[in-house]
């Protein structure tokens, strides 16, 4: 195993994408992920690789999908506003089936918003902030080496796929450091592209488009759609589970609430009160399937977000029977604390049954 | 000495190809084509010189010229 | 084990450093470690402060609200980190620019250190954080004092040996401080 | 006697969903010359942008995409740049280029991106029915400006190549217009210079066309092509606003 | 009462807002709603207001920003991805709290789509598909009456909430006549809005903005925000019902569907079948409660939408009992017809319960 | 003896958050100083971009909002629309105003908004910390061009003032800078004639203020200022690139 | 009382105008209506199509799979059309443009009506709608035809007294013509 | 004859007046300010014109000047 070195989230973010063979950045700068774009604009020209600032983040997503339908892997990065201004080229990216990663370190929001830890776009990321009936593939890492390893697994999925991936985190998790090991391992190639635009040399001329005008053509396209993501949904869920055999209460939280639940956790249990954990990695996919059959052991689930309640609908999606099910939340830059977090625990608990 | 083949079908009678003719060799004719207009037609290809004019307006390529 | 620090001070006071020097040793030798600076616009104002946490678990979260405890190299940073230390915990204040009567807290260790005048004895006030890192190592042994010195010319890979030199005087000049005030 | 003008072989056989007369489709055709004459069909890739030629991939036998409305340049910029030996040009309108995809036109031009635009000023929104375009003429009525545009309310046409001329990254810029055969045919030669330097890579190179939108105009076609002579040319003159070798921009990476 | 007159969908919303005393509108040319720009570009001059063609719907949304602030009643009309165009700047608007009207006639997407009706854009008028803790107030017409109703209505709630407000309807809604009374009520001018920027004259300067950094002060204003959007739920649910007390089943569906749902409903009573059904007209807030008192009495809930499942998250979000629940969608443009509707009752009632 | 120079009334007496020697803090002087001078303050209506005088709010004694970054001309746009009376003006960097909010200030400049824009190009984006902006020179340094701008993949610095001069809508352009007491002067004048000549409801003005930003260029304050003599004064001159009355705007609806 | 009707031909048929005035009339004669054109893209091509639904009850669904009848004024229109009639239901068809051997069913009544012919007689083929119209009505009475003739000159405010005879002329010689045809 | 003001603790210690005094009346102070800034003082008085080309520099509107 390689040796460990420390690295802050951004970095190995972009480190991630290297070693994911991803040799092109398009992007406009934006607090708190600007390290990824300046690391990148230094490390790509030395291996071959394109960096364009943008003039905004519409060009920078027209620009990837424009590389996209080339046939190379290629990514953006930005926050908030920049990602909401991206929206109507990943709703053209999802029609048309175009791979590529879109990172979203979040600011606060609505609006132009700080630069505090906040959860505020889950809703964007998954419900497809475009127009349209698509989903985005969403991954919610928790560390540092999860900032490096989803980001090489994204650009996998998106190929695999043919649909653009998002890193969805907060600014904590893009600017704090920790160790990392960044695996040697010999990274998937990216996949042939028989569908890409390479001039129409030895074979017959193909075309990308999203406007299907023959009866009944453009609702099958989004049939087919659908159907690829129902094989996502059954394929490429991807969760971390904790003490879920021997618990009174599930905490479900992502990203870096998912640490601070961890602490709670383990403090609360000195007063003998034993919680599980289920983390969702991938929020779309969601991983429905684990909290529906944990909430027919388990009678007690606190779900935990930096922002009002969005994730929090996922999870009540996702539970069949009747359960006490409590939400904490913490918008606009609030970090909830490990003891925010033992207090809820404790008022569910309490909580006389239903 | 040219001659011209219009495509009929393709023509959607602009008439663009009469004005362009320095000869005055073509008109419009009047039976309905495929698409539902009435189309061009060369009168006698035996004045055509081949220039071509013709067929560089016709904004449906629907012209060939020989020479 | 775990254990957690709170460093704060002026920009150009070298917090940072001093935090990545902390976590990267503690990770050599074999801890996990988060570093967490404060960032963005709350570093305008000119005011700087990192977290940095260490243990032989996995480390849950990266932020804390109560750390054992907490280096204040400027006065602004004791106000708003003094309070925060938790009960038992210790404290690393630089008299050199800050007035210990300022201080308040009675249910804390204190290590009152004149990092800059020391660092000014041995020629450079710059290397006031070094003389405060190493007091502090030498005070919470959160990590060897001996191997954070050694790996000086790692950290400052194209820096003259002087440079070196100075900086493991700082640190250990900073270390005996903090040993003879026990 | 043998063919001395035929359908370029890079333009589909096929019937357009042009209106009669639509120039559209003569600009179509000389886009499709200009291929076949450097022999590149199997090199070339079109962007075309959300207007009335919104399905050129239909009628060009070449790799191509739909880029969103007026984002054309940006997406060729992502293409040229993972391919920066295939050509490259976007295919676009006046509501498109000069209205909504301002920013991603002028910034693709100062970047001196090498590929080619090709740009259909006919005044107006023709998909849409008709809008005002931003290269509407003071006056003219459009189904957005029923009593005529007015500059206190709706500004003044832009004239695009000389905007674009202006700008360091740019190799081309010229407008020509095609409503007779005499303009066809010099229309004909700036669209070939525009490919020709594309393929010497000596930057952005750019054709503005000028075009009759009758339908919208609401005259009959040959109406149309008169007006583009009497209206149009007095306010958008023909001619080269930029043509020069930048040495800049020359031998990329 | 006023006589009717024979109007077109997207006339008769233009009509409302004329009648709702917005005399300023910004927008960019888009089908299926061309109607209404090219219509009050003909009216807005002649009674004093302003209509500006943007040059691109990004301009719209903020112009309607400016105009908002500066104390006007304003709106803008777009489609799929001309709404997705202006997230950031709806975003903004929900921020700073500000009023305004977004039309937003369906296409089909995702990406340009074509303009057949179709209810894709459910999700991000719902979830707000900018970034952050928002939600915009979202209206859901049936017909044409309702296309001017509602629309009056929109504004009103905006100008009395400070929220950004929405109209979200299909094709047919905007291209279909019906008769139409334009009601003649003097309609309540808008509200005095001490907060709008008039230049400091006699008062002190303010300002509007999203951006907070001192501490707390960004999450207080989430959290003011979040108890806004709680009243909003309290207070403003709208929706129609029918035939909810003798029924074995009922359809939930809004807009267009739910005209057809009405008719596959009076079909197959002819069978003996007795149908329901709720049609929400705000979609949010969504009427919650009335679906979930329904539930605990009615054993079967249809949902049908133009799209692949969007307000069916809604409605499962609704119900807290175990029922049938089932879903049926026609995305792409694809018209549920009343035969397939009628189908799919029977299918649920032939489902052995749960 | 009695005062001479004083803060200007308009300009809110509190310490600001710019950097020792940035001169946004001279540019907000002169634009309060304008106010003062047309006795407006009570008529004035600020919109900021998103750069690093985002908080112009906090620092002018007037009614002001933030506009979304780069779309301060069109929040600027719906505003004077509904307050034809007021005085309406735009700050705004070159990230805002010459990168994301290009086709703004262009199709706000064209239409002949009656408004002033106040642009200040420093060559980065200051408050992300020294990122490449369009503006920057060719061969600089930055934090997103580490190699220095190098035309064939980061495009030429855009002349804004220049640029703009070409719309038939605008009615002043001008550039000034503030590195030295002459040149403030200088700015000052520039400033009182743009907000002159809105007052007289002649059209779009736009004033570009040369600004130093020694901190992301990594050099004293007063090497900054030596920089903008030395090195952008000869790309970006300093000048009136059109002033006109332009009949066309006047007397409006 | 609940019917529908597709009306279709090319662009310049005046097949809006059909359309129009039967909701309109319909309307008037306080039935609800919903007027449903086929727009955008599809209209591209040059066939138009709209279809008209009259209720005494509230109306559902503005557009219809089966309908009662339609009108069909060019061959393109009765090849899509002709199939949807519902059993027993009525289709005009204007055979002045379409071969009647093309037709199909024999489960619907159909009306074979040389609109154009009959309206060259009266002067200007132009009116062959109106033809169609005034044969429709008189089949369908869904609306009255007096009520319908009454009401041109509103629907036509500014057009000369001859147009409005014209007209008329073309609606009462298509009625006559239905009604002969039984 | 003139005289102007600093605000110590307005000031951010840029020297831009100091440049832009004709007659180099200014000087940098060597303790902190509140901001933490080493701020400008003027030395003497007594030669300052009032020309206030220092107060026009000052970013930091730190100055005032009388006359
Ligand atoms: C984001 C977005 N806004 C608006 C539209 C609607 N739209 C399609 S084409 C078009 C303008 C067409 O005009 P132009 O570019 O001049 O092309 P033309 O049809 O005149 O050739 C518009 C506004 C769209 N498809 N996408
Ligand atoms: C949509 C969006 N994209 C990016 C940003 C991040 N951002 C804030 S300010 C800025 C640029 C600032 O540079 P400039 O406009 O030149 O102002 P300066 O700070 O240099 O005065 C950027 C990119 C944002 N706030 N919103
Ligand atoms: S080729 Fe020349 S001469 Fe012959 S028909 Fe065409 S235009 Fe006339
Ligand atoms: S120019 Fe072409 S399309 Fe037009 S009439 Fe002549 S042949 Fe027909
Ligand atoms: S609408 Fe105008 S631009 Fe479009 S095809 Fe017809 S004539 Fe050409
Ligand atoms: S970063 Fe640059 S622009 Fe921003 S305040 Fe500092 S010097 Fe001024
Ligand atoms: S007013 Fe003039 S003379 Fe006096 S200090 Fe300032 S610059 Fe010097
Ligand atoms: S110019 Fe102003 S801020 Fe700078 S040193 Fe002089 S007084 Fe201080
Ligand atoms: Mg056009
Ligand atoms: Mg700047």
């Amino acid at each position: 195993m390689a040796e460990k070195i420390l690295l802050k989230g951004n970095i190995a973010l972009a480190k991630g994408a290297i070693a994911a063979g991803c040799r092109y950045y398009f992007g406009y700068p934006i607090t708190p992920q600007n390290d990824i774009p300046e690391f990148l604009s230094g490390e790509l020209p030395k291996i071959g690789g394109t960096f364009i600032q943008a003039e905004s983040e519409i060009a920078s997503i027209n620009m990837v999908m424009g590389a996209s339908a080339a046939g190379a892997r290629v990514m953006t990065s930005s926050s908030g506003p920049g990602i909401s201004l991206m929206q109507e080229g990943m709703s053209y990216m999802a029609g048309s089936e175009l791979p590529c990663l879109v990172v979203n370190v979040m600011r606060v929001g609505p609006g132009l918003g700080g630069i505090a830890p906040t959860q505020g776009d889950y809703f964007q990321a998954t419900r497809g902030g475009g127009h349209g009936d698509y989903f985005n593939i969403v991954f919610a890492p928790a560390s540092v080496q999860e900032m490096f390893d989803l980001t090489v697994k994204a650009f996998e999925l998106a190929d695999k796929y043919r649909n653009p991936a998002m890193i969805l985190c907060d600014a904590i998790l893009g600017q704090m450091k920790e160790p990392v090991v960044l695996e040697e391992r010999e990274v998937s190639k990216p996949p042939a592209k028989p569908w890409s635009l390479t001039g129409a040399s030895g074979r017959n001329p193909q075309f990308l488009k999203t406007l299907y005008l023959s009866d009944g053509e453009q609702e099958a396209h989004n049939l087919e759609l659908k159907n690829k993501y129902d094989v996502l949904r059954k394929e490429e869920v991807l969760y971390e589970e904790k003490g879920l055999n021997d618990c009174e209460v599930v905490i479900v939280a992502f990203g870096t609430v998912s640490r601070i639940a961890k602490t709670a956790i383990q403090n609360i249990k000195k007063e003998g009160i034993r919680v599980g954990l289920i983390r969702p990695v991938t929020l779309f996919p969601f991983p429905t399937e684990i909290i529906r059959k944990t909430a027919r052991n388990i009678p007690r689930i606190l779900v935990v977000e930096m922002n009002t309640g969005q994730m929090f609908e996922d999870v009540k999606l996702s539970i069949e029977n009747k359960i006490k099910i409590r939400f904490y939340g913490r918008p606009g830059g609030g970090i909830p604390t490990p003891e925010d977090i033992m207090r809820e625990i404790k008022v569910l608990i309490n909580e006389k049954s239903v | 000495m040219g001659k011209i083949i219009i495509d009929r079908d393709r023509c959607k009678g602009c008439g663009f190809c009469i004005d362009a003719c320095p000869k005055d060799l073509i008109i419009i004719t009047n039976d309905l084509n495929i698409q539902g207009y009435l189309p061009a037609k060369i009168e006698d290809n035996d004045n055509c010189t081949g220039c071509a004019l013709c067929a560089e307006v016709c904004p449906d390529v629907a012209i060939e010229v020989y020479k | 084990m775990y254990y957690d620090v709170i460093m704060a001070g002026f920009g150009g006071q070298g917090i940072m450093l001093m935090a990545d020097m902390l976590a990267l040793i503690a990770m050599k030798e074999g801890k996990n470690v988060t570093w967490m600076p404060a960032y963005g616009v709350e570093m305008r104002g000119g005011t700087a402060n990192c977290t940095v946490i260490v243990s032989s678990e996995e480390i849950g979260s990266p932020v804390t609200g109560h750390p054992y405890s907490a280096i204040v190299m400027n006065e602004p940073s004791l106000m708003k980190y003094e309070p925060m230390v938790r009960q038992g915990g210790f404290l690393l204040i630089n008299t050199s620019l800050i007035d210990q009567k300022k201080t308040e807290r009675q249910d804390i260790e204190m290590l009152l250190l004149p990092a800059n005048d020391i660092a000014h004895e041995l020629g450079n006030t710059q290397m006031a954080n070094m003389v405060a890192l190493g007091a502090f190592i030498e005070k919470t042994k959160i990590v060897s004092l001996d191997a954070t010195i050694q790996s000086l010319p790692e950290i400052f890979p194209n820096r003259p040996p002087q440079f070196i030199k100075n900086n493991t005087k700082a640190m250990e000049t900073g270390a005996e401080f903090a040993a003879k005030k026990g | 006697m043998k063919k001395v003008f035929e359908r370029p072989k890079s333009l589909v056989d096929r019937l357009t969903h042009f209106c009669p007369g639509c120039t559209h489709g003569t600009a179509h055709r000389l886009v499709a010359e200009a291929i076949d004459y450097f022999n590149v069909q199997e090199d070339t890739i079109g962007v075309s942008g959300v207007g009335c030629a919104v399905f050129m991939y239909d009628y060009f036998a070449i790799d191509a995409i739909e880029a969103p409305h007026g984002r054309a340049p940006a997406v060729a910029t992502g293409i040229k740049r993972v391919h920066p030996d295939k050509i490259v040009f976007t295919y676009q309108g006046d509501g498109d280029l000069a209205s909504i995809g301002t920013s991603e036109i002028i910034h693709t031009a100062n970047r001196g991106e090498n590929i080619t635009v090709i740009f259909i000023n006919n005044t107006v929104y023709g998909m849409t029915g008709g809008q005002m375009a931003p290269t509407t003429l003071l006056g003219q009525q459009t189904t957005t400006s029923p009593y005529g545009r007015d500059p206190r309310n709706d500004g003044f046409p832009i004239r695009m190549a000389e905007m674009l001329a202006t700008l360091e990254g740019v190799a081309y810029s010229t407008r020509a217009s095609m409503h007779n055969a005499k303009e066809v045919l010099k229309a004909k030669k700036a669209v070939k210079k525009a490919f020709e330097m594309q393929k010497e890579g000596l930057g952005f190179t750019f054709v503005e066309l000028l075009s009759a939108c009758h339908t919208n105009w609401r005259v009959k076609a040959k109406e149309g092509q008169k007006r583009v002579e009497q209206e149009l040319i007095p306010y958008f003159p023909l001619g080269v606003f930029r043509e020069k070798k930048n040495e800049h921009m020359m031998n990329r990476g």
